[in-house]
């Protein structure tokens, strides 16, 4: 039993962290369109901030969050002003982003790479290799703050899209552009705002994920699948089933991993998206696709 | 206020008026030039009497080699708008297949290659099946999974040696010489895929897999059976790849699931479609000689590092902002298109 | 001109790093004090993003484009073993600094030197010797944990320990086999073994659980990526695993203790090198030094060498010197050069002294043992090899 | 010819269409009007199969359809417009009306699609609508009453037995509004069955041999233009006094 | 006569495509019924879209309230006053009806303000309060239109500029929507609306125009439109029904 307990604990742990990673990803396809094939590049970018703050001031990550966040927000301004301002208006958006995000990746991958060396970094405050222990059952403290961070920081998010009118602006956007244009939303800001908020979130994940993961710049790569994988699984935008599904599927994946070995942890998000596109195509929170 | 003229009058002028706005389509091309690029290319190897070569012929090789790649996610890719990046799935089970009965029984990769695109064919109607029931985001998505599926598995099939993989006889020939069988593999393959790709795309199957790219309600109510369109482009695609596949294996001498298996292959197919032109004849293979272009570029001139993944990025990104229909298409919209590069 | 393909980015983008420093710093050294035979080298490093078809395609560069004399060796068994049949068709003498796995060297090409001390199968040997030799019958550990990453190297390393079978998957047929395996010869029971897929694996925490759980003695950890060392060494710690003893097949860098900190206390790994290990090499004609090597890396540098610098260090020696003594640049020459090497007349190199058998594989070398202890790689086993062998530190005083 | 049996369709709580039963005759041009949201769309949808009906059966020719997909019932000889025009984007319009024409068979799927004898078909039919100058423009970039219009060419294109129109007439100018209506009619003639919901009361009462009236999902009048419009349960539900006026 | 809304002889276009309207013009009268005719593809939506700021227009200009509306953005344009409902409708399928309703007032600042007038307007489209809480994107597709209109009444624009109102409505609610508009013109809201049910369009307009061509061919009173033989026959169908 404590053996199971263990098990469900590990895998919300790990969850936390990877519902975070992924909700920034889910805002940005669920306001822009845009697949962001970038994001784990740029929770990278969040990463080596706290890293750095932490190495030359001795920050704590949670402390240096915050900045993260705000360096990030501005880099998605940046993205946003050169590229995305230009694409929306394209016919072939949406494929077009998935290539430019793509594109994307590479740069901060290289940029990363160039300033930073690809040597691996990870932040250690006292907290990243401790842990509660309740009984046998232990709860590893960095995860746990983490998850707790990213909860707070989900529960905000979707509070504001659901109660502010911004948040209003944002939801019109998403489904018909050119109709909340003619209500009198400005659309570009929208786009704006929302995408600095999205990769706002992945630096915010990036702070904590330098104390959970260790990290280099061409990492991202390993994550890029099994993010993508959470927010189909959640259904695309929906940014509650990307939380739910980032949970279900990390203790999912660790009782695979105690059963039938760590090879197999990995493949429990890749067979599960598969079944769950069988059974229920537009994903766990997904609307279904309208016909006719 | 305004008046107007006779009936007929307006009549008359609204004819003028339409024939003003209508489009003139530009139906001419070369093809005299794909010939003569394929003869040309035939010709090469005698380079090697007067010299080494070697690398030269390397090169147009792995061009032709993505050029059969690219060739083939086009239509799946291209034609039916469903941008797959798992396609080196099927480059793998090639790869693999072929190799396989290179190890075991001796048979070249080159005779087994249109074998091994068939399996890999049956696989994509297979996988098809499943996959090709979710369309845009959700389909990228699931094709990458797929990637990273049958990659685990492979890694742990002690049959074809797990995640360390197979090493290949290389051939017994001069050195010289020991990458023409291949190299001309390639060359006839690639000119069959980009018929093929012709064929396919003038062809009422193609005009099916281009509606379903764009509505597949209306497709299906068109009288197109959308469901068995689409799975057999991807098992039409999945040939071409699973054959460039086979041969490369035996090329590389040595298989292994991180040489097929990895995400930079199926995104150079994809950048080669969409930046030579998606739903092209031509794209794909202009594609692919850019991005091999690229690629070497920046090898010879900024060494390999940091600032080359940098650097391909922003030439990505650069490309896909200024040509968003890919060269081909985009220059085709501004009626620029040179007509030797017209293959549609 | 010499060419090397190296993984500077991607998976094992931290020894490729180094291996270029090593490789840089030795050809530096030799322009330096002349060039070989009056010429000066020319070194071209490429990356290959840790991805093989690249390394091939950048080896096929180096000798049709670039027309090098020579070659380098590229880092771990994954991107040696494609390269070895590229180079073995061109003729060229590929000295391999990191490509341990026994299946290289027995695919019959006659072109191969490994410039570590034996195949990976083999290194298990020097654990279980050390355990034997160190440490009183009452205190050695009885019970194992052995993980490994699913890598050509780690495994290659575990089927040694566990006493596999190393098949060619490609006729089926064996290479050699492990049986018993140096755990079971060292009457050690395995009671949990378990393998990680090579990449994008991240579940550590679970991982450590169940080592703990399984409450082996000695932990062994196996795998040729530095990165992954650190986040199993950073799980043990927070589970609070206890063994005795735990050691790891890669973990020699300053990045590990850097990741690991105190938890890196009295961890074990083998090497092929040790700072202060007193081998006496030669370059440019003259002897230099292991010490030489550490006051030149860090002068170059700013930084202590490590073992990944250190290694193709003495690769680039080793072909220095093969082609002084073939006093040609003709491959062929320096292959028949290398391999009439011995005992009495070696190959010196920092890491000492090489001779090769038919396969490639050195004859008569064995694997270092180190340990971090206070943050500091010493080296603690044979302890027969030279006097500046530190105390071992056991048992594990926890993570 | 076409039976639809006790059909019924829900979304959620909504019955779009419920326990709906009507029949077409071979040969006639029937209307189904009715208010908005009466579920006429829902009910060519569901004949069409571009929906899964909850319940019911169809059948067409003696045949029951409703277990087929949408293709095979286009292939046997039912076609449809949507009323909110389908149209593919980067096709020029020649394509468009072209992808509706028959395949037969793996041989016709690799025949070259733009052959000289669907060209000359398909201009025909565009030609007849008056909107051959949009030939090769691009499927996406027209105005909505040129939209329709393809539509109905792309439907004409497969030689069907059968159509279903969904209000063909909104948003199509008068004057050419009459010249479709002679076109239907011609069609008509030549033994086409047309099944056809409009809202636009003065042409079904010129055009249709019999109306159906649907109201909140079921049938609730039948019969000839004349009986319909006479009906005070139609007046009330749909017309809502407005024909006294037109006349 | 003052005129609120001038336009006068514009040029506009799709991307870098021909020219679709060459020179149209075309003045609006506070508190009147505009209607504007024209054969399918005349570049009538068009028109409607390069006044709202839809579509850049490429020579000629649009002046409100003798302002000149070039180069403002559409939310700009709806700021001052003139609202549009174009051909698709234009709403937030994944929407209630009611969040677009409010949708229709964004621009207001005062949330209670805005909460009672979408109140008000529901009371006047019952079958909008019915199905409040249905998303947009399922309804019929004369629901639809009838929310489109019903929106832009929230705001109380100076124009309202309607793209075909009465497509696919059923006559019933074909006749209570041209009440809607003369109840809205009576208020002082000034209508602007393209229609292809051309004699019912203009029959509750008081000034029609004639587009085709890209051009306005013939603008004036809506009953001489009406009357005028060659109009039947080229856009009304031809016979003469009134
Ligand atoms: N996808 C859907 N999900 C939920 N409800 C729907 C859906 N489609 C239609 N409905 C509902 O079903 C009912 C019937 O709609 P339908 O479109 O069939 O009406 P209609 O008769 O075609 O009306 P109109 O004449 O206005 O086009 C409506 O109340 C509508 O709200
Ligand atoms: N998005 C677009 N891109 C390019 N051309 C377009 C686009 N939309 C419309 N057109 C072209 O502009 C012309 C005028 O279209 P518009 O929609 O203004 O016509 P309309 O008068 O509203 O016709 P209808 O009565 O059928 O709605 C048409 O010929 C059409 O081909
Ligand atoms: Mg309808
Ligand atoms: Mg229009």
């Amino acid at each position: 039993m404590a053996d199971i307990i263990q098990i469900v604990v590990l895998g919300l742990a790990l969850g936390g962290v990877y519902a975070l990673m992924g909700s920034g990803l889910s805002l940005v396809f669920g306001v822009m369109r845009i697949v962001n094939l970038a994001h784990p590049s740029l929770i990278m970018g969040g990463a080596y901030v706290a890293y750095w703050g932490f190495r030359l001031y001795g920050v704590d990550p949670l402390i240096a969050l915050p900045v993260a966040a705000i360096i990030l927000a501005a880099t998605g301004v940046l993205l946003y002003k050169l590229i995305f301002e230009r694409e929306a208006k394209s016919a072939k958006y949406s494929e077009m982003t998935v290539l430019l995000t793509f594109a994307i990746a590479m740069i901060v991958e290289g940029g990363l790479a160039t300033a930073f060396t690809n040597t691996q970094r990870v932040t250690s405050p006292g907290y990243a290799t401790d842990a509660f222990f309740i009984g046998s059952v232990f709860i590893p403290k960095g995860q746990l703050y983490a998850g707790m961070v990213s909860l707070a920081l989900i529960a905000a998010l979707a509070l504001f899209l659901k109660y502010s009118r911004f948040g209003y602006a944002i939801r019109a956007t998403t489904q018909n552009r050119e109709a909340a244009e003619l209500m009198g939303v400005n659309v570009n800001m929208v786009g704006l705002v929302s995408f600095a908020i999205g990769i706002g979130l992945a630096g915010a994940a990036g702070a904590l994920v330098s104390f959970v993961f260790s990290f280099f710049p061409s990492k991202h790569w390993e994550w890029v699948a099994v993010l993508m994988s959470l927010v189909v699984l959640g259904g695309m935008g929906s940014i509650l089933g990307t939380v739910v599904a980032a949970y279900v599927l990390s203790v999912l994946a660790a009782f695979v991993g105690y059963f039938f070995g760590a090879t197999w942890s990995v493949l429990t998000f890749y067979l599960a998206l598969f079944v769950v596109l069988l059974v229920r195509p537009q994903g766990l929170f997904g609307e279904k696709p309208e016909m006719a | 206020m305004s008046n107007i003229g006779e009936t007929s009058d307006i009549l008359a002028q609204r004819k003028t008026y339409n024939a003003g706005l209508s489009q003139v389509s530009d139906k001419s091309r070369a093809t005299w030039f794909p010939l003569l690029l394929l003869a040309l290319l035939t010709a090469l190897p005698a380079l090697q009497l007067v010299g080494n070569y070697n690398y030269l012929i390397h090169l147009v090789l792995y061009t032709l080699c993505y050029v059969v790649m690219a060739s083939g996610w086009n239509i799946l890719g291209g034609y039916a708008g469903y941008i797959s990046l798992g396609h080196n799935v099927f480059f793998a089970v090639g790869g693999y297949f072929a190799g396989m009965v290179f190890a075991r029984l001796g048979i070249s990769t080159i005779i087994i290659a249109p074998i091994a695109g068939l399996v890999a064919a049956a696989l994509g109607y297979l996988i098809g099946l499943i996959t090709l029931r979710v369309r845009g985001p959700s389909f990228i998505i699931s094709s990458l999974a797929l990637v990273m599926i049958f990659r685990i598995a492979f890694e742990n099939w002690h049959f074809v040696g797990g995640a360390a993989g197979v090493s290949l006889q290389a051939n017994d020939m001069d050195v010289q010489w020991a990458k023409l069988p291949y190299y001309y593999a390639f060359l006839a393959m690639a000119a069959f895929a980009l018929w093929a790709s012709y064929r396919i795309r003038h062809s009422k199957f193609g005009l099916g897999l281009r509606a379903i790219s764009k509505d597949e309600v209306k497709a299906e109510s068109a009288g197109i059976d959308t469901r068995f369109y689409k799975v057999l482009a991807c098992a039409i695609s999945a040939f071409f790849v699973g054959m460039a596949g086979a041969v490369w294996g035996e090329y590389l001498t040595y298989i292994r699931p991180n040489i097929f298996l990895v995400i930079l292959i199926s995104v150079n197919m994809v950048l080669m479609c969409i930046l030579g032109g998606k739903g092209t004849v031509a794209g794909p293979a202009l594609g692919a000689v850019l991005i091999v272009a690229f690629n070497e570029f920046f090898v010879a001139t900024l060494g390999a590092s940091a600032v080359n993944i940098m650097a391909t990025g922003v030439i990505m990104a650069v490309a896909l902002m200024f040509f968003p229909n890919g060269i081909i298409g985009t220059l085709a919209k501004h009626r620029k298109l040179p007509r030797i590069l017209n293959w549609d | 001109k010499i060419g090397a393909s190296l993984p500077l980015t991607g998976a094992f983008s931290i020894a490729g790093t180094k291996h270029q420093q090593g490789y840089e710093l030795c050809v530096d050294l030799i322009n330096e004090g002349g060039g070989i035979m009056g010429e000066q080298v020319d070194l071209i490093v490429s990356d290959n993003r840790s991805d093989p078809a690249t390394a091939i395609n950048q080896y096929e560069r180096f000798i049709n484009v670039d027309g090098v004399d020579a070659v380098f060796g590229t880092f771990s068994s994954r991107l040696s073993f494609p390269v070895a049949n590229i180079l073995a068709r061109n003729g060229y003498v590929h000295p391999v600094p990191a490509g341990g796995a026994l299946r290289i060297y027995t695919q019959g090409h006659q072109n191969l030197f490994y410039f570590q001390p034996n195949a990976a199968e083999y290194i298990g040997v020097s654990l279980t010797g050390m355990i034997a030799d160190l440490i009183d019958e009452g205190s050695r550990p009885q019970t194992a944990a052995v993980v490994a990453a699913d890598d050509f190297f780690a495994n290659a390393v575990e089927a040694g320990f566990l006493g596999t079978e190393v098949i060619d998957p490609a006729d089926g047929s064996v290479v050699e086999d492990m049986a018993p395996g140096y755990l079971a010869e060292a009457g050690i029971e395995v009671v949990y073994s378990e393998k990680w897929p090579e990449e994008g694996f991240n579940d550590w925490l679970n991982l450590a659980n169940s080592i703990k759980r399984s409450e082996a003695d000695l932990i062994i950890a196996l795998t040729a990526s530095a990165e992954e060392a650190v986040q199993l060494t950073r799980a043990l710690q927070t589970v609070r695993a206890e063994p005795m003893m735990v050691y790891y097949s890669q973990g020699t860098q300053a990045e590990f203790y850097e990741g690991t900190g105190d938890a890196s206390e009295s961890i074990l790994m083998h090497t092929s090198w040790h700072p202060s290990a007193p081998y006496n090499g030669e370059l440019n004609g003259e002897p230099f030094s292991n010490q030489d090597f550490v006051d030149a890396f860090s002068e170059a540098y700013g930084a202590e060498p490590d073992e990944d610098s250190a290694i193709p260090f003495a690769v680039c020696q080793g072909i220095e010197q093969a082609i002084r003594g073939a006093g040609t640049t003709d491959n062929a020459a320096m292959g028949e050069w290398l391999y009439a090497r011995t005992a009495d007349e070696p190959v010196r190199t920092i890491l000492g002294r090489f001779s090769w058998d038919s396969r490639g594989l050195p004859i008569d070398k064995p694997f270092l043992i180190a340990q971090w202890n206070g943050g500091e790689l010493q080296f603690v086993y044979p302890t027969d090899e030279f006097p500046e062998v530190s105390e071992l530190s056991h048992p594990k005083d926890g993570f | 010819m076409l039976e639809v049996k006790n059909m019924s369709k829900r979304f959620g709580g909504i019955r779009a269409v419920d326990d709906c039963s009507f029949t077409v005759r071979k040969g006639e041009i029937t209307a189904l009007i009715g208010p908005n949201g009466a579920g006429k769309t829902t009910a060519f949808n569901c004949i069409s199969r571009t929906m899964a009906p909850t319940s019911g059966e169809v059948w067409l020719d003696g045949e029951r359809i409703d277990g087929l997909r949408p293709h095979q019932i286009t292939r046997r000889g039912l076609s449809r417009t949507f009323q909110i025009s389908r149209n593919l984007a980067d096709m020029t319009v020649l394509e468009n009306v072209i992808c509706q024409s028959r395949t037969e068979g793996w041989r016709d799927m690799f025949r070259p699609a733009l052959s000289e004898a669907e060209i000359a078909k398909a201009m025909g039919i565009l030609d007849f609508l008056g909107i051959t100058r949009i030939a090769q423009e691009d499927g996406s970039n027209l105005s909505y009453g040129q939209k329709k219009l393809m539509d109905l060419a792309a439907l004409l294109m497969s030689d069907p037995k059968i159509i279903l129109l969904d209000e063909p007439a909104g948003g199509v100018n008068p004057t050419l509004l009459e010249e479709i209506v002679g076109h239907i009619r011609e069609l008509n003639a030549k033994g086409l069955t047309v099944l056809i919901v409009e809202h636009n009361m003065e042409l079904i009462m010129r055009l249709s041999d019999r109306v159906v009236v649907m109201a909140q999902g079921t049938v609730i009048a039948e019969g000839t233009p004349e009986e319909v419009r006479a009906d005070p349960a139609v007046l009330d539900a749909y017309l809502g006094g407005v024909l006294e006026a037109e006349e | 006569m003052s005129e609120l809304l001038e336009v006068k002889d514009i040029v506009a276009g799709y991307g870098d495509g021909p020219a679709i309207l060459n020179g149209a013009s075309l003045t609006v009268q506070p508190g009147k019924v505009h209607c504007i005719i024209g054969p399918n593809g005349a570049g009538k939506s068009t028109l409607l879209k390069a006044i709202c700021g839809m579509l850049p227009v490429r020579s000629g200009n649009v002046r409100f309230k003798g302002e000149s509306l070039a180069g403002l953005r559409p939310d700009q344009i709806l700021q001052k006053g003139i609202c549009f409902v174009p051909q698709e409708r234009a709403l937030f399928p994944k929407m209630t009806v009611r969040e677009n309703l409010r949708m229709g007032g964004f621009s207001l600042k005062d949330q209670s303000d805005l909460e009672r007038r979408v109140d008000e307007i529901e009371e006047q489209f019952p079958i909008l309060k019915e199905r409040r809480d249905q998303h947009a994107g399922t309804m019929s597709g004369g629901q639809q239109q009838t929310l489109a209109m019903a929106r832009t009444m929230i705001l109380r624009p100076d124009i309202v500029m309607l793209d075909e109102p009465s497509l696919g409505l059923a006559p019933k609610i074909v006749q209570q929507v041209f009440d809607i508009m003369k109840v809205m013109a009576d208020t002082g809201i000034t209508i602007l609306i393209v229609e292809q049910n051309a004699l019912l369009g203009l029959r509750n307009a008081d000034w029609g125009l004639v587009l085709d061509l890209g051009r306005s061919l013939f603008e004036g009173p809506a009953n001489d439109v009406l009357e005028d033989d060659r109009i039947q026959e080229l856009y009304l169908g031809g016979k003469k029904v009134a």
